[in-house]
């Protein structure tokens, strides 16, 4: 796989509020790095995520979507992971399916306390996505211009 | 069998049982018959039941359920998986709503018939399990089997799942094999990831969003689509850039996901021939393997599998994990 | 513990279709079992060494043999751990080894008695020489 | 369009030194919306609310968006801070631009990029946000404790102790539960009864206290602050205010073939009967089934005993209907059955019995008047043996995969007291594992070892059976590695607790969450341990999970805690992020409901009017008060007719568009 | 006249290509519709009805109007240029070409679509005669002749010769420049050809359908009929029909952001869809019934009505083909117009 130099991907990053958003206020005061191309959104739970966010993501120009949430079990909603566990096994199943790369999307667990998984989940996630390369599958060749 | 199941129904417009009924009427030409409501006994005359029937009828219940007396509705055994979804979803009532189970060995396709090189055809006619054409030139003959429907390949069987009534012959005869079912998706899923991409592009850029996939889908029954609801900030009418397709198709398949009783009518309507199912049965596959074997419609009242979870359900990571092809 | 050999826990357990760390050590299958007193190592032994890799111990084992397969233990453990399936997959291991046999023929003069008819003397050969 | 202001904190040097503020305001400045924006060095401060303050009012702000470190650190304040200036709070948005950008980054360069669109995410998403108010709902000042065991009792006794009116719904003719029925409690071995009739009597005694025994919950609606629930009296034949419970009636009624409940069934009672002599309320009842009354229509040798005229053949079942601000579970447990242990004989055996029957052989108001003796013979016993853990962690499906947790130390409690009232009786517990976590537990276990010589023996019993006339245990010593065979006289099996039958239904009625061993789910198995998910819902007691005395009480007491705390509010202000279905969009397919923790969604049929179309439809209605907000059911929603305000689809898109632009 | 053998046709295509774009009937995973011809095409000159008209290529379904251009709070507007160069459109049938007629009098006649004019300008049309027409068309129906099509070039297929007609000058302009890969052919095989199809049309069970009931004026006549209840009850309101129908002329104008501009585009709108021509007050059609009234009295009423009496079908026959439910002009018209 060619590497381009000149490659900054833009990465969604998609945080629960309540576990994975804390996750990664920790990461930041323990000064934890990860690469800057990671952009967080908070959501309440991850099973406000709806894969057309996702998809939306992709169409305008996203490399990459990562959905963090509270380890199952541990939902501040009590069932709301399972939730979306589900859906995103699915929709990422059916991206394969169509050919997409299976590394642009990925859901992780990551509790408020775990500050250092938050930035190795991010570092990992980008170094995937920067093998990878550019999205052109999936994405809208107008924002592309 | 059409005799049979219109003598039936006019018994029950003559004794008030039902004050319409939702058949087939008979079309230009032999083969092209239009789904039609029927509000007498007298209605009846141009009633037609034959191997060209294939619309599930089902969906035109949501609009035919209002209280005013019953209305008869006509399923296959396909369909009623389609009608008890919908109860299951409370689209219709079926307090109003009288079925009359019909029997079915098989839709046939004319455009199979056609792609065998038979031309000019003017009538068809059932022996057996043959179908013996006429045509401008000449009889022809050839085997149902070979002409069916694409979604009359993958059978679930000739059982009905819910009625009233029965008028079917064939009412034990088993599914055929299941396992076929998929083999078109675990072809897909055998190919590499390059190829797959090519086989979509290729098939969905054909798309013209015409809808009628969505429309015909007895799933579909939003009463507005998010795809045409200028304020969802989603709506979107044509495939200005090869990713509005992909975007459009991946999400109704996923909003019909676990509620989709793979009926067929998707692909049996596309007129650029897409096959669409395999979408749906893709999401079927993985459902029932991830998550246990799950048809929708067998029953109404089902718990989907998109509202409902395990705590041991595998992780996301089981596929962006999976080994890449 | 040491584990001795976790490749040969795993063969046993899938095997047997038992998951031997489901055990919590209750002794339920000894208490249970009517051929207790004839055997060398214990159901609840079996299991524990299954855990542990230690197979050939088993194997080598008189217990192995004893075992009356009358499934009281299958019945009673509380755990689903099945002590007698994985006596089975034991006796089955070792069956599928050659030469390895519980029986060889120097051992038969001396297995000889009176009673014992000959030809399941011989057939006991045949089925345990392969 | 907005007005939008955008703040930018230095926060000090710890965003100042790795993002150039300065940029980060100019940059904004050109984002179409942005009226306004500014930096400064602390925005928390006083003097920078009062730029914001000051900025809002200067130029008019409809929104702002400030940078700055985590919402979680001040949302709060700047929403405080908005509200002062006369805008509402939940035009706020704050851009992490701290944790999430300054402090992760060495670049200064690449990190004022990235807090350019951080900020210019949180402006899009502020140009969509639409003011919100939080709801208010009034607060019914009463409680309701669904069971009167120890877990009930405590309850509502701490409520009632508050000044709060609490009920007690039981289903039982009394209160008291399963500890009414022990003899003993370990580890201080004091009698039960005289520990829990003080507070059985209290009950009785409160003026805050309403009881309604014999009864049960037939019906639960609302929500938080506001249940309306239906309770059915089922008719005791016996007038509750007239009866004195002198017990007359009980010496006379000639049906006497009724097993005796209260004893576990150990002997028989009469048709009319009061469960024991402290029940709360001590008034009679007559079982119906067992009345000859009832069965023939003669007898009514009561009726003719009554000097307080209190029999009334004619009653019927009564429904009540009432209003709670709050609903307590505690509705306790059952030891399981044990038909599917045959190995024990314990349906074929009667001197194989439970732990709970011993409780009842051993008492003084028991069966056998406080002795131990054999229930076949009414023999004295010389060796008594334990089988521990029947039914607990047994995965095979005859028991429960889980710890029952009590049967560890009542079993050394029972085998202590043995040994102490009858030196001659050989004792024998067969365990798998010795549980004693807590205060005093090990130290009592190991004195029924030590100071009262019982044998404790680790293994399992394969089997019980009967020869020549006595129980034979056949066993295995696992630490000795030998099987045993034991000639015995009595068999006690610490058979494994579950929760009520009685709890699946409630939890369903409650929209409580169950799990699949029927224990009602905490609404945090940590933090919130006696809280139901649903809000206005607690849990006292076993049915939440497998607990002892002390710890049923405290949870009691915690319980209580909470509801007094939600009782003491007059108004209950609820979360403005809440979903919401738009109901021309609805399609009435209940997918919502499924997935919804909190039973927020309810279904009406309403009269629509569809740009001119004119229809009953069946729409989905939120309920704001239940609504905690997490959004599952906007993703189920195909149409997008459910959606979450403060998070909306347009909102959440528009952040996505800004990050990927 | 001139011919050129079959097996020899993608040279002609190749140095048709060479003048510039040419759009023809190619088969792409299953399906035939217009696109643009390269040698790795598969022709089908064969399939008579694509599934997409060939309006396809003078009026796309998608075409972009213009681009707003976004540079913080300033917008900058570029419009589109109407196309500025020649291309052919090859292998159009007879109904088809028809069909641009009836669209030039939409996008021409009195309000000038410049996108539209350009390509029509630019554009020239290579018709095909019909060997083989099918049970579903009724072209004649529109006085239309399938053996003898219109456009600036004529072109037949007889036996394994394909023969090449220019009628006019710019038919004759592009054929001159194609040099002399076509060779000089006489007319006899081509006139006896266009007897067989004539036999053969005068066999189809849809020759007599007429339309002698409508036209121009018949509003009243029509409108409150209570046929259209019964024949729309069955429609899913899908825009199959329009979709695959040439003579269809509605669009809708969209806007997509881009994140960096916002482009403006239109595309094909459908009558039978619920969102069409919406207003804040919802659709003025509200029922499906009302919808499918208006797409076929437009065809028969409305369009003859301000068109000199010209209907707006050239019978086709998609959507007799493509309908799901098999609901069409020709059970339209056959229900309406008495039988």
């Amino acid at each position: 796989m060619q590497v381009n130099s000149e490659f900054k991907p833009k990465i969604v990053a998609f945080c629960c509020n309540w576990c994975s958003y804390a996750g990664a206020d920790l990461a930041g005061s323990s000064r934890l790095s990860y690469p800057a191309d990671v952009k967080i959104i908070k959501v309440p739970c991850s099973c406000r995520v709806n894969p057309l966010f996702v998809l939306r993501a992709f169409e305008k120009g996203a490399d990459g979507v990562i959905i963090c949430g509270c380890h199952p079990g541990d939902c501040h909603y009590s069932t709301g992971n399972y939730y979306a566990r589900r859906r995103m096994t699915l929709l990422f199943s059916m991206l394969d399916y169509l050919g997409i790369e299976k590394g642009r999307t990925r859901v992780e667990w990551v509790s408020a306390a775990e500050g250092v998984k938050f930035s190795t989940v991010m570092n990992n996630f980008v170094s995937k996505i920067y093998q990878l390369g550019e999205n052109v599958k999936l994405g809208d060749l107008r924002c592309r211009k | 069998m059409q005799e049979v199941i219109k003598k039936r129904v006019k018994e029950l417009f003559d004794n008030n049982t039902i004050v319409r009924a939702i058949g087939w009427e008979n079309g230009e030409f032999f083969y092209d018959h239009t789904p039609a409501v029927f509000d007498s006994a007298a209605d009846m005359d141009v009633f037609v039941y034959d191997n060209f029937c294939a619309s599930n009828l089902s969906k035109y219940l949501i609009n035919h359920c209002a209280p005013e007396g019953k209305t008869l509705v006509l399923l296959k055994p396909c369909d009623t998986y389609s009608f008890n979804q919908l109860l299951t979803e409370h689209r219709i009532n079926k307090d109003n709503i009288y079925i009359i189970g019909i029997g079915c060995d098989g839709m046939v396709d004319i455009d199979k018939i056609r792609a065998l090189g038979i031309k000019g055809i003017t009538k068809i006619t059932q022996n057996g399990d043959e179908l013996v054409i006429d045509t401008m030139y000449g009889e022809k003959k050839c085997k149902k089997a070979d002409v069916l429907l694409e979604k009359c390949l993958s059978c679930k069987g000739k059982k009905h799942m819910i009625y009233d009534e029965l008028i079917s012959e064939n009412e034990d005869e088993m599914p055929q094999d299941a396992s076929k079912r998929f083999d078109l998706v675990n072809e897909l899923e055998n190919m590499t990831s390059e190829e797959r991409f090519a086989f979509w592009q290729n098939e969905l850029s054909k798309c013209i969003r015409c809808n009628a996939c969505r429309n015909i889908c007895p799933a579909c029954s939003c009463r507005k689509c998010v795809f045409d609801n200028s304020a969802s900030g989603v709506a979107s009418k044509a495939n200005a850039d090869s990713f509005e397709e992909k975007m459009f198709h991946i999400i109704r398949a996923f909003h019909v996901a676990g509620r989709c009783t793979d009926c067929g009518e998707c692909t049996r309507v596309c007129p650029q021939g897409i096959p669409l199912h395999l979408l749906n049965r893709k999401f079927i596959k993985d459902i029932n393997t991830l998550y246990g074997e799950y048809q929708a419609g067998e029953t109404a009242d089902q718990r989907g599998p998109l509202t409902d979870y395990t705590q041991q359900d595998v992780e996301p990571t089981f596929i962006s994990d999976k080994e890449v092809k | 513990m040491v584990h001795k050999s976790l490749e040969q826990a795993c063969l046993i357990m899938d095997r047997s279709g038992v998951d031997t760390r489901k055990c919590m050590m209750c002794g339920k299958c000894s208490a249970t079992c009517p051929a207790f007193d004839e055997m060398d190592y214990h159901p609840h032994q079996f299991v524990k060494m299954v855990t542990e890799g230690d197979i050939e111990s088993l194997l080598s084992s008189k217990s192995l043999w004893k075992c009356l397969s009358c499934f009281a233990c299958v019945e009673r453990c509380p755990r689903g751990v099945e002590p007698a399936n994985v006596v089975e997959a034991l006796r089955v291991t070792l069956l599928r080894r050659q030469g390895e046999n519980y029986i060889t023929a120097d051992d038969i003069p001396g297995l000889l008695d009176d009673k014992l008819p000959q030809q399941a003397i011989v057939s006991a050969f045949r089925k345990y020489k392969k | 369009m907005q007005k939008i202001g955008v703040f930018v904190c230095w926060c000090g040097s710890n965003i100042a030194a790795t993002v150039d503020v300065a940029e980060v305001v100019q940059a904004v400045k050109t984002q179409p919306g942005v009226a306004f924006a500014t930096d400064y060095q602390y925005m928390c401060s006083e003097a920078g609310q009062s730029i914001i303050k000051n900025a809002i009012k200067e130029h008019d702000l409809t929104g702002i968006v400030v940078c700055s470190c985590s919402p979680r650190m001040h949302e709060a304040t700047f929403r405080k801070t908005a509200q002062a200036a006369g805008l509402n709070p939940y035009m706020v948005e704050i851009a992490n631009i701290r944790e999430h950008c300054s402090w992760i980054h060495k670049d200064k360069n690449e990190a004022t990029q990235k807090a350019i669109i951080l900020a210019n995410a949180a402006v899009a998403k502020v140009n969509l946000n639409a003011p919100l108010v939080q709801g208010e709902s009034s607060v019914t000042k009463r409680a309701l404790v669904i069971g009167g065991g120890i877990a009930g009792i405590q309850t509502a006794l701490d409520i009632a102790e508050a000044g709060y009116e609490v009920d007690i719904v039981e289903k039982e003719p009394t209160i008291g539960g399963k500890m009414a029925q022990l003899d003993k409690t370990f580890p201080t071995l004091d009698c039960s009864a005289c520990i829990l009739t003080p507070k059985m009597v209290d009950v009785a005694a409160n003026e805050n206290i309403t009881l309604y025994t014999y009864s049960e919950v037939e019906q639960v609606k609302g929500f938080v602050g506001n249940f309306s629930v239906t309770i059915k009296k089922k008719a005791r034949y016996v007038k509750e205010d007239l009866c004195t419970g002198c017990g007359e009636c009980m010496s006379k009624c000639p049906s006497k073939k009724g097993k005796d409940e209260f004893n576990c069934g150990l002997n028989n009672r009469t048709a009319i009967n009061i469960p024991f002599a402290q029940a709360i309320p001590n008034v009679a009842y007559i079982d119906a089934e067992q009345c000859i009354k009832f069965k023939t229509g003669k007898c009514g040798l009561c009726e003719k005993t009554c000097s307080a005229n209190a029999i009334d053949y004619n009653q019927k079942d009564e429904i009540i209907e009432r209003e709670y601000g709050a609903i307590v579970m505690a509705t306790g447990y059952e030891p399981i059955k044990l038909d599917k242990f045959d190995e024990y004989q314990y349906s074929k055996h009667p001197d194989v019995i439970t732990s709970l029957e011993l409780e009842r052989i051993m008492n003084a108001a028991g069966p056998t008047g406080g002795t131990l003796l054999k229930m076949s013979d009414k023999e004295h016993p010389h060796s008594v043996t334990f089988i521990q853990c029947v039914g607990s962690r047994d995965i095979s499906g005859r028991g429960k995969p889980y710890c029952s947790k009590i049967c560890c130390m009542y079993t050394a409690k029972h085998a202590m007291l043995i040994r102490d009232k009858y030196p001659d009786v050989e004792v024998n517990v067969f365990y798998i594992d010795v549980r004693t976590p807590g205060k005093n537990f090990d130290e009592f276990y190991r004195r029924a070892v030590e100071e009262y010589g019982v044998n404790y023996i680790k293994g399992q019993v394969g089997k019980v059976y009967e020869k020549d006339g006595h129980l034979v245990v056949q066993a295995v010593d696992l630490i000795a590695n030998k099987q045993l065979v034991l000639d015995t006289d009595m068999v006690v099996l610490a058979t494994a607790i579950e929760p009520s039958k009685t709890a699946r239904d409630l939890a369903s009625m409650l929209t409580a969450s169950i799990d699949t061993n029927d224990f009602i789910t905490e609404a945090h198995p940590k933090l919130r341990p006696v809280e139901s998910p649903t809000a206005g819902i607690f849990l006292s007691g076993v049915c939440q999970g497998p607990k002892d005395i002390p710890e049923t009480v405290s949870q009691a007491g915690a319980a209580a805690a909470k509801v007094i705390g939600l009782l003491a509010k007059d108004k209950l202000l609820t979360n403005p992020c809440v979903a919401h279905s738009d109901e021309l969009l609805c399609n009435g397919c209940s997918q919502c409901e499924k997935v919804c923790p909190y039973g927020a969604i309810s279904y009406i049929d309403k009269e629509v009017n569809d740009h001119g179309v004119r229809e009953t439809r069946r729409v989905a209605q939120v309920n704001e008060a239940l609504c905690q907000g997490c959004g599952a059911c906007t993703v189920t929603c195909p149409s997008g007719a459910m959606d979450l305000k403060g998070f909306t689809n347009r909102q959440i898109m528009a952040e996505v568009d800004a990050i990927c632009k | 006249m001139q011919k050129i053998k079959l097996e020899n046709i993608n040279e002609l295509l190749q140095s048709m290509a060479q003048i510039g774009k040419v759009y023809a009937p190619i088969e792409k995973a299953g399906q035939v519709n217009y696109y643009e011809w390269n040698k790795d095409a598969k022709l089908r000159l064969d399939v008579l009805n694509t599934v997409k008209s060939a309006k396809d290529v003078f009026f796309p379904q998608t075409e972009d109007l213009a681009s707003f251009k976004t540079e913080g709070k300033e917008i900058s507007i570029q419009a589109e240029k109407p196309l500025d160069e020649d291309f052919a459109v090859f292998g159009v049938r007879a109904c088809d070409v028809k069909s641009f007629d009836i669209l030039d009098k939409v996008f021409i006649e009195e309000n000038t679509d410049e996108f539209y004019k350009a390509r029509r300008e630019h554009g020239v049309v290579i018709s095909h005669a019909c060997n083989e027409p099918e049970e579903t068309c009724f072209c004649t129906t529109f006085g239309i002749d399938a053996s003898a099509p219109k456009g600036d070039i004529e072109t037949y297929t007889v036996g394994d010769t394909l023969y090449w007609l220019p009628v006019t000058d710019k038919g004759k302009e592009y054929s001159a420049k194609l040099g002399n890969i076509l060779e000089e052919a006489d007319e006899s095989q081509v006139n006896k050809q266009k007897e067989t199809i004539k036999a053969i049309m005068d066999k189809l069970p849809l020759k007599d359908v007429t339309t002698q009931a409508f036209g121009a004026g018949k509003t009243m006549e029509y409108f409150d009929r209570p046929e259209w209840k019964e024949l729309s009850e069955a429609c899913i309101g899908c825009g199959t029909c329009t979709y695959v129908c040439p003579t269809c002329q509605c669009y809708d104008i969209r806007d997509y952001d881009t994140g960096k501009s916002i482009e403006r585009f239109r595309c094909w709108d459908s009558c039978m869809y619920s969102d069409f021509t919406m207003m804040a007050h919802g659709n003025p059609r509200k029922t499906q019934t009302e919808r499918f009234r208006q797409r076929f009295m437009h065809k028969l009423v409305y369009f003859p009505d301000n068109n000199n009496g010209e209907f707006s079908c050239v019978g086709c026959g998609r959507c007799v083909a493509k309908c799901p439910i098999s609901m069409n002009i020709v059970k339209v018209m056959k229900a309406l117009g008495g039988k």
